[in-house]
């Protein structure tokens, strides 16, 4: 078995496992601002994992290219948009569960 | 998971929701056709369900309103006629055949010879473009005029009153000037989305894409800068008049590639005689066409989206 | 039967989606969720006619020397030009809402026929 | 491994949907709708290496874009029809 395919196995696991817990996250968390804790960190970072194991496996050609375009991409609108979700979401004035708000 | 999804957009009366959740659909729709390896017509779907029709409806429900008022009514007898109808349906799927099978009449009609054949002939290797653009290019011709007298439709029904209540409405709103990282950010991608949605249009010969799905994106790309900067800023940049112009420019483009190839003794549309080579006469023609396409669909879905928001605007200008 | 369910249930999910976006259209009174519904109902057709042209085994139709089996183009092209004029034609009814709306004061089917009886 | 991600990503993409149903606010079922795009990319990225074709990552930047597009637009009008809805509330004072 080749190097590059192992190391593309294993972080595609370690990816499959944070979009997973994201997952998790979304569905479980109390509030708007957890929820998109969840969901906008592991989504980046799971994204750009699993991008990478895809560069291993491609090797040099033009599919990684567009898969360095599509890593770029994600990164530049992935916390973007998480940040104008959260902006519209406080200015709507949603407020964050704090521990004081806690027994709603 | 489409079912869960469409049974979701049935029971909600929140229409926002609904938006979004049709927007999912979109979503899961075309992951579907990248499934049954339809992938242009992912491309295009990615473009269109996933983006322009929630934008579309967004606006929508900003002008009408988002809740729906009435209760579902004549909900039993509506339920039993499509269970009725359904039924017959699935008992007519009985007899259609198996899934994914290769003898199936759909396989057997025109569709080996284009396998076969097209690479012979047209000299493109995706053959989707090369069915659209070359063996049905009437077929095509008719659906870009559709979509251009769909935005004629469009025009036609909400500039009709417009000027009338141009006040001047909350700067800050329309130009979101408040936005300073979305503001950048997208700035930053507006350049790269036209980039990519040229290398879309004039790679179509050889992977996925072509006029339609590039059309689409160059307005994407066109309607967030709207969005972010205002209308009146992306009105300065493209002038509406041009925009009008290019929508009708690009049937022409179209048209008189027809009559180009009429009139050096080809029928009308048939491209092999464009040059002194068949081959590569029907890449010109391809070419030629497929930018017409493009043209077209991108001016149209601009002219559309400008014309939404341009209500939008007048509307909240009347409210003040 | 069982083997019925394997080999045809893409017509039967199409089926299913189509009744949804049929229900969607008859049973709800407003015009936007209409054109939701009837949206749903194009896209089943869609998926009908792309599944339909899906050979088992087969890759998509760009020709490459190192793929045999293709899936049928035919259906690709003629849905691909579909789903622009569903926008297109979604986009005018979109604009006839927006101006029903403007010369009734509602999107609802039932205040607008009451509208007309008076 | 593809295919362990593949059906991970099926998962997580039904847990989203799930959301996208529930979501008590607007901004979950953005959130969901966000997530569902990204999730649509790398699947669409996976896949085409999964059955061995994958010149058509095309389609996955395509949704890259429009996603990202599509968040944007609906924010902006949602802050329009907040804004709107402070509008009235004022004129009713």
């Amino acid at each position: 078995m080749d190097i590059l395919t192992v190391i593309s196995g294993v972080l595609l696991a370690i990816g499959s496992f944070l979009l997973l817990s994201g997952g998790v996250g979304v569905l479980r968390f109390p509030d708007v601002y957890s929820r998109m804790h969840a969901a906008g960190v592991t989504d980046t970072m799971g994204a750009v994992v699993i991008l990478l194991a895809l560069m291993l496996l491609a090797g040099w050609s033009l599919v990684l290219a567009k898969l360095i375009m599509i890593m770029l991409f994600l990164l530049i609108t992935g916390p973007t948009a998480s940040h104008a979700l959260g902006n519209a979401a406080w200015k709507s004035g949603l407020q964050p569960l704090t521990d004081k708000s806690n027994g709603r | 998971m489409l079912i869960a999804t469409a049974i979701g957009i049935a029971i909600s009366r929140d229409l926002l929701s609904v938006v979004m959740l049709s927007s999912i659909y979109g979503l899961l729709s075309a992951n579907f056709f990248v499934t049954m390896d339809a992938v242009d017509v992912a491309f295009t779907e990615a473009a269109v369900g996933a983006g322009i029709s929630p934008l579309l409806m967004f606006a929508t429900i900003a002008i009408v309103g988002r809740y729906e008022k009435l209760p579902h009514r004549r909900v039993l007898s509506a339920l039993l006629l499509v269970m009725i109808t359904g039924a017959l349906l699935i008992v007519a799927t009985l007899d259609m055949p198996a899934f994914g099978a290769a003898d199936a009449p759909v396989q057997q009609h025109v569709a080996p010879r284009y396998i076969q054949q097209s690479g012979e002939e047209i000299g493109i290797p995706n053959i989707v473009t090369s069915v659209l653009a070359s063996y049905r290019g009437f077929d095509t011709f008719g659906e870009v005029v559709v979509v251009f007298t769909a935005g004629i439709g469009v025009l036609s029904l909400l500039m009709l009153a417009e000027g009338k209540s141009a006040k001047p409405v909350a700067e800050h709103l329309l130009k979101a000037s408040h936005h300073k990282i979305l503001r950048i950010v997208s700035k930053a991608l507006v350049a790269p989305i036209l980039l990519f949605a040229l290398y879309v249009q004039f790679h179509g010969d050889y992977g996925p894409g072509g006029g339609f799905q590039a059309g689409v994106i160059f307005a994407a790309a066109i309607i967030v800068y709207a969005m972010l900067f205002g209308l009146d800023a992306a009105r300065q940049a493209i002038n509406q008049t041009v925009v009008r112009v290019m929508a009708a420019l690009g049937v022409l483009i179209y048209g008189s590639v027809g009559l180009v190839s009429m009139l050096n003794g080809g029928n009308f549309l048939d491209y092999s005689v464009l040059a002194k080579d068949p081959l590569h006469g029907q890449h010109y023609g391809i070419i030629v066409i497929e930018l017409g396409v493009g043209i077209t669909v991108a001016a149209v879905m601009v002219l559309i989206y400008f014309s939404f928001a341009g209500r939008l605007i007048d509307r909240r200008g009347a409210n003040e | 039967m069982s083997e019925m369910l394997l080999t045809h249930y893409n017509y039967w999910v199409v089926m299913v989606l189509m009744m949804i976006g049929f229900y969607i259209v008859i049973a709800q009174g407003n015009l936007v969720k209409k054109l939701v519904g009837l949206n749903i109902f194009q896209t089943s057709v869609f998926i009908m006619y792309i599944s339909a042209g899906k050979v088992r085994g087969g890759s998509a139709p760009i020709l490459d020397d190192a793929v045999t089996i293709y899936s049928n183009p035919l259906p690709h092209v003629l849905i691909l030009t579909a789903i622009v004029v569903g926008i297109a034609t979604t986009a005018l009814g979109l604009a006839l809402v927006i101006r029903i709306r403007e010369a009734y004061g509602s999107a609802e089917e039932q205040e607008i026929q009451e509208q007309n009886q008076c | 491994m593809l295919t362990v991600t593949t059906i991970t990503l099926l998962v997580v993409m039904a847990m989203a949907l799930s959301r996208a149903f529930v979501g008590p606010t607007v901004f979950d079922r953005i959130l969901a709708a966000n997530m569902f795009g990204t999730k649509t990319v790398l699947l669409i990225a996976v896949i085409g290496f999964l059955f061995g074709r994958p010149e058509f990552l095309d389609i996955a930047i395509v949704y890259a874009l429009i996603n990202f597009i599509g968040v944007i637009g609906m924010l902006r009008l949602i802050e329009y029809l907040e804004a709107e809805k402070a509008d009235a509330a004022e004129d009713e004072h």
